[in-house]
């Protein structure tokens, strides 16, 4: 049984179409990567997928039900949880407290919660920050602090949009290991990245974007031969890769 | 966090708590015993709006509404039903609770500048009923029912202050414990969270309007009770009194003051502007027309200016580091 | 119910509707350009009353002649006010201070009156100018209530043309629509904030010192105007001139009608209750964007 | 945690009590009788506050100094004779018109003051939370202002209180409006009425409405308006609709001017059109010039009213401030003479002997400058019967003609003729 199943989801703006007609599925344990050139949809897909927009048309399976127009904090309650783009966390809260904050969902007490916070900051190698408020950590860190919050909730599916974003080489493998360790914990993951070469290294599929448009899919093999993939945006990325 | 200021942060406290518990009998004149109590009394409202103003980030200016609401339906009750006003004071509390929630729908989408501006339209709206409705007194107001001998079963007290003193400082400390039961729960974590960036909170499971809604209710519940104080405490109400921009002006004001969003520094703020307004009244009779006020204002604008985050700021050093302990064990 | 009364209505609402504008033109653009609503603009309408009033009982001329020392005078008050206080509060992402600090404004202004003035209640009552009543076919108004109403039109027109056709205008318009951007444009902000401050407050400078004419001064005249306002302004869309127009004329219109029709004693609950329906419908008020 | 607020408490109360201690230096003289005041001396009844301290004050002065001539109490003698020619002295407070502070001011006057008694209080609200306290602390109130009916019917075994309550001022209303139907036949019957939507309003309305029914009048409109409106248009066009031929305006002088300025603009003149305190205050007449004239008003108190006491204190005062002697400083003026009298009687300061003596209180006409035969009191009576009312007092109904306040009824103690029925605004 599929995990999510996109149905030629179209979300409209105005006159411009972020998706278009796009589907696809996913099953229980892959790691999926969703790439495209910027403005390609790929962000606006994540905020149909977890209710922060309903979709203009099409639908929205996860587990066999429907989530189309569920609002986020009940698509979150179903198993699917996000980061941000732009590093989106609680500045004036601590690092455990943020990840607390999505522990609660699962553990109603503080004390559980609380355990489940130690043992996520455990996961993401940022236990000796605990106590930090989460706006003294570095950008790096506060990107793992984010995908810590979203574990915290205990999602079946984790979609991560550009964890990577503006880290080093070195920073960029820890965060590669660290996605393994999560899928080997039995989480689903889709990945929004530019780096092709991140995304190669670790995604079984590969869905490419292009303005709004699903134009290529399959494992990183294929895509990498894929022509309309190397038009519309490969080859450059490679070259700067 | 040094063992050494522990110990006198610690030792502090217990004199502070001690103090204020022998207060009554070190201050036997009842003007200094009234100014305490009035000093608990709003220290109650400054709490509640914390709640609502510094946490849900639901800036009213609408807070005296639920006040007025608690003073008068126990009063309603006690004249037109005979009924005591500690039930009063419970029906007040749920009924301004309702309301807050009923409010809070047309409100739902504004933020800060225009949902005050709602809430000011919402006091409004509640003194002209109250002023034209008959049955709750219209603009003649209520006198609560003198009872002959003092008694604690109907909550008036002849010739002494004391018991109204401890009986508003155990609904304070009720109101402030309570209120950081909720604040140090999951319900406070959400709304900090709420506080912080809604979007992430919600991507996170929370359920944005329900805690909203949470915090309304309990605020506009904690109001309502020291309004009921207030009523019996005064024994007349009229709208006027009960029910003014003037109340809920010095409540946000003094929050902010203090520094909202941490429920100590609207106490602190209460602590010390209720004083200095009363005794410089006091003081200056007659001939200080407004001084008071004049103060009260400029201290407000200058605290804006040197410490946007409120008074409570500079004693941010002055933590127990025994949370830390408490939640890894 | 025959027509002239349904006439005198209209006519009645209409100049307390445009006095209403006038009052609430300066806070409308304060709003849109700075985010800031300014909860002292009661009491500096309050200010310009009592110039009208005092050149009156002093100087023993026309209220009206205060005019250009009021609007000098509440320009300057207002930029000094956005210097020295408002910009520094901006400059904190503290959102309530900035509320609140137009409150603590408000409070220390209207004590001061107090202070200086005492309670009592003053009007303008035989203005050797603008005095005697207007009656048309049975339509009546005073000529007081005539003058407000026009120089509010005045006003607003003007502020029109100046934010249409001016430079400095256009570049206003620019800040409140989106300040980054403006910034970007190479527009001085923090010039266009001052400037709207001040032009704001000075606005209040010319209906309020012929207002001692027809109502009365007194510390707390302020704010009833002063609320009125705020909802105005919510009701017209933060920053939209002609929204606030048109709110404003609604509003006395609601006042006027509702008062006779339902009860006089409900004339602004009547005002309040319309603006949390239009609350419920537009968030942002009824030409908000 | 709570505590940390509490510690600024204790700091803020510390110097909080050194600045109040230094601040109410209660020097220690002998005979010397101390007596709270409470007046609104901020807030927008001020001025009245203001005037109404005057009044005391020239009491004040009448009892500790010789006057010789005067037929009030201790006007011919120095202090309270039976206690050895003792001073008294007034204690004013500031109750700035809020119930609450006038609570917490009258409290700190009588266990920090030590006064032996309370007289004073303008607005009925605080002197109710204000001789609630009083009652409490077992000491006497007296107020000489605070028309409200039930502050009286409160069964309050230590209030007294002097002025004529609303419900007298509307039988007076209407005594005189029948004595006048009956002088020049006339009939009238519509009553409108147009009241500040306050306490002191809304409870004059309801006596007024009470004894319209009572007599066979019809309230055609009964229009609440907010005290200090901005604008009474409204409310105007309304009560022009409602064509009535008594008109009463019940408010503070603001509210006043305003409406006979509104009146004019709609050109509305019912044929009876009676005013309340408002009408009286010294701004009114210099704000509306001739447009005032015909305005009937009920007086508790006219300078010239005929009776030589009210007469030469009238002038005594006119000497004092250059105006002459007005409502409000009238209202309060009794107060110190009533309270001194009990003392006096009592022949201690114990409050309990002076509460006993003021219900024995008897003022002859001539010892009380307020028209009616004296003062004293009712009994302790249980509501709604009124207790501790004065009884003494009476009403009279002024009129402003050629800009100047006359007496016009009662008929016997009247200053000028009467004009009537209400000129038109461009006969005045």
């Amino acid at each position: 049984m599929k995990l999510l199943e996109i149905k030629n989801v179209t979300k409209r703006f105005g006159g411009l179409f972020a998706n278009n007609r796009i589907s696809f599925d996913i099953s229980q344990g892959e790691i999926i990567g969703l790439v495209g050139p910027n403005g390609a949809g790929k962000t606006t897909l994540f905020n149909c997928i977890s209710g922060y927009y309903p979709p203009t048309s099409g639908n929205i399976l996860f587990e066999g039900r429907e989530i189309k127009n569920s609002p986020p904090y009940k698509v979150c309650a179903r198993g699917i949880a996000r980061t941000f783009q732009i590093i989106e966390n609680f500045q004036k809260m601590t690092v455990l407290e943020n990840m607390m904050v999505g522990a609660f969902k699962k553990h109603k007490y503080k004390g559980k919660a609380f355990k489940k916070a130690l043992k996520v900051s455990e996961f993401i190698e940022l236990s000796d920050k605990n106590f930090e408020y989460a706006s003294d950590l570095s950008p790096p860190e506060q990107r793992r602090l984010g995908l810590g919050m979203a574990l915290a909730t205990e999602p079946k599916l984790l979609m991560l949009d550009e964890v990577m974003a503006g880290l080093t080489p070195k920073e960029i493998d820890e965060v590669l290991d660290l996605l393994r360790k999560v899928r080997d914990s039995g989480v689903t993951l889709i990945v929004i990245e530019h780096l092709m070469r991140a995304v190669m290294s670790i995604c079984e599929r590969i869905f490419v974007l292009d303005y709004g448009e699903k134009i290529a899919e399959g494992n990183p093999e294929e895509i990498a031969h894929d022509e309309k993939v190397i038009q519309a945006y490969l080859g450059k990325s490679y070259a700067q890769g | 966090m040094n063992v050494k200021k522990e110990n006198l942060i610690r030792s502090s406290l217990l004199v502070i708590s001690v103090f204020i518990l022998i207060y009554p009998f070190l201050f036997k004149a009842a003007f200094y015993q009234h100014i305490m109590i009035m000093v608990f009394m709003y220290g109650l409202l400054a709490v509640s709006w914390d709640l609502m103003g510094g946490y849900a980030n639901m800036f009213s200016f609408g807070h005296s509404a639920f006040f007025g609401i608690g003073a008068y339906t126990s009063t309603v009750m006690l004249i037109h039903w005979g009924i005591n006003p500690w039930i009063g004071m419970i029906v007040g509390g749920c009924l301004s609770g309702i309301v807050g929630v009923l409010i809070s729908y047309p409100t739902s989408k504004l933020r800060g500048h225009y949902f005050a501006i709602a809430t000011l339209a919402f006091l409004f709206v509640t003194k002209i009923l109250l002023e034209n409705w008959r049955f709750v007194g219209a603009a003649q107001g209520l006198s609560v029912p003198m009872v002959k001998e003092s008694s604690l079963l109907y909550f008036q007290f002849h010739g002494s202050k004391i018991p109204y003193y401890y009986i508003m400082l155990g609904l304070l400390v009720l109101g402030v414990v309570l209120t950081k039961w909720v604040i140090r729960s999951r319900i406070g974590y959400y709304l900090r969270a709420l506080r912080e960036s809604p979007e992430v909170a919600q991507s996170l499971g929370i359920n944005t309007a329900k805690y909203r809604l949470i915090a309304i209710a309990l605020s506009a519940f904690l109001a309502a009770i020291s309004g009921t104080f207030y009523a019996q405490y005064v024994l007349y109400i009229d709208p006027p009194s009960a029910i003014s921009l003037h109340i809920s002006v010095q409540v946000v004001l003094i929050s902010v003051f203090g520094g909202t969003g941490t429920i100590n520094g609207p106490l602190l703020g209460t602590a010390i502007l209720i004083p200095l307004i009363n005794l410089i009244g006091a003081w200056l009779g007659g001939a200080g027309r407004g001084i008071a006020f004049m103060v009260f204002g400029a201290v407000i604008v200058v605290m804006c200016l040197i410490q946007p985050d409120g008074l409570i700021k500079y004693f941010e050093g002055w933590k127990l580091s025994n949370r830390r302990e408490n939640e890894a064990a | 119910m025959d027509a002239t009364v349904i006439i005198q209505l209209f006519v009645s609402g209409l100049t307390v509707g445009l006095l209403y504008a006038l009052v609430a033109i300066g806070l409308t653009l304060i709003w849109g350009v700075t985010d800031i609503i300014n909860f002292a603009h009661g009491e500096f309408l309050v200010i310009a009353m009592y110039f009208g009033f005092f050149t009156y009982s002093l100087l023993g001329v026309s209220s009206i002649l205060a005019m250009p020392v009021a609007v000098v005078f509440l320009g300057v008050l207002g930029w000094i006010v956005y210097r020295y206080v408002i910009s520094r509060v901006l400059k904190s992402e503290n959102i309530l201070s900035q509320i609140v600090v137009t409150f603590g404004i408000s409070v220390f202004l209207q004590s001061l009156f107090l202070f200086l003035f005492t309670g009592d209640y003053r009007s303008v009552d035989n203005d050797p100018w603008i005095k005697g009543d207007v009656q048309v076919g049975g339509i009546f108004s005073s000529t007081p209530e005539v003058i407000t109403s026009i120089l509010s039109l005045v006003v607003i027109f003007f502020i029109n043309l100046f934010i249409k056709k001016t430079y400095t205008g256009k570049a206003i318009i620019a800040t409140s629509l989106d300040r980054e951007t403006a910034q970007l444009m190479g527009i001085n902000t923090e010039r266009m904030n001052s400037i709207t401050f001040a032009l704001g407050i000075a606005c209040l400078g010319v209906g309020g010192v012929v207002l001692p004419i027809t109502t009365h001064v007194s510390p707390y005249s302020g704010f009833l105007f002063a609320v009125l306002a705020f909802t105005i302004v919510a009701l017209g869309g933060f920053g939209s001139v002609v929204g606030t127009i048109l709110a404003g004329v609604i509003v006395g219109m609601i006042q006027t009608f509702g008062g006779f029709f339902v009860e006089p004693a409900y004339k602004y609950l009547c005002v309040f209750v319309l603006y949390l329906l239009v609350l419920m419908v537009r968030p942002k008020g009824i030409f908000g964007w | 945690m709570k505590s940390k607020m509490s510690c600024l408490t204790m700091v803020a109360l510390m110097c909080a009590i050194g600045i109040l201690n230094f601040g109410t230096v209660s020097y220690a003289q002998d005979k010397v009788i101390k007596v709270g005041g409470e007046l609104p001396l901020s807030g927008p009844t001020a001025p009245t506050g203001a005037l109404n301290k005057r009044g005391m004050d020239l009491a004040v002065d009448i009892i500790n100094n010789k006057y010789p001539g005067l037929t009030l109490p201790f006007a011919e003698t120095e202090g309270i004779p039976n206690l050895g020619g003792a001073k008294l002295e007034i204690v004013y407070v500031d109750d700035r018109g809020d119930p609450n502070v006038a609570l917490a001011e009258v409290e700190r006057l009588i266990q920090q003051e030590k006064v032996v008694a309370i007289i004073g209080g303008w607005q009925s609200s605080c002197i109710k939370t204000g001789s609630m306290v009083a009652e409490r602390l077992k000491t006497p109130y007296i107020s000489g202002a605070g028309s409200s009916v039930d502050l009286t019917k409160r069964g309050l075994r230590y209030y007294f209180r002097l002025i004529a309550h609303s419900g007298k001022v509307a039988r007076a209303y209407f005594d005189s409006l029948q004595a006048m139907e009956k002088r020049l036949g006339e009939k009238y019957k519509k009553v409108a009425v147009a009241y500040e939507n306050t306490e002191y309003g809304s409870v004059c309305n309801e006596q007024l409405e009470n004894e319209a029914k009572n007599r066979g009048y019809e309230i055609i409109a009964s229009i609440p308006f907010d005290s200090t409106a901005i604008s009474v248009n409204v409310e105007v066009q309304k009560i022009k609709a409602a064509k009535p031929d008594v008109f009463f305006q019940i408010g503070y002088d603001p509210d006043a001017i305003l409406f006979t300025k509104t009146m004019k603009k709609f050109g509305c003149t019912p044929p009876v059109w009676y005013g309340m305190a408002g009408y009286l205050s010294p701004k009114y007449i210099p704000s509306v010039g001739k447009d005032g004239n015909g305005v009937l008003i009920s007086g508790w108190f006219h300078p010239r009213f005929s009776k030589p006491v009210t007469q030469k204190v009238g002038e005594i005062y006119k000497k004092r401030y250059g105006k002459a002697m007005n409502i409000p400083v009238a209202l309060n003026f009794m107060t110190p003479f009533v309270i001194a009298d009990a003392i006096n009687r009592a022949g201690s300061t114990d409050k309990e002997a002076i509460r006993e003596a003021l219900e024995k209180t008897r003022f002859t006409a001539d010892q009380n400058i307020m028209p009616g035969p004296g003062i004293w009191f009712t009994p302790v009576q249980p509501p709604p019967k009124h207790t501790h009312d004065n009884e003494g007092v009476s009403m009279l109904v002024l009129q402003i003609i050629d800009q100047k306040v006359e007496v016009v009824w009662p008929f016997d103690g009247k200053t000028a003729e009467i004009i009537w029925p209400h000129p038109k605004w461009s006969e005045k």
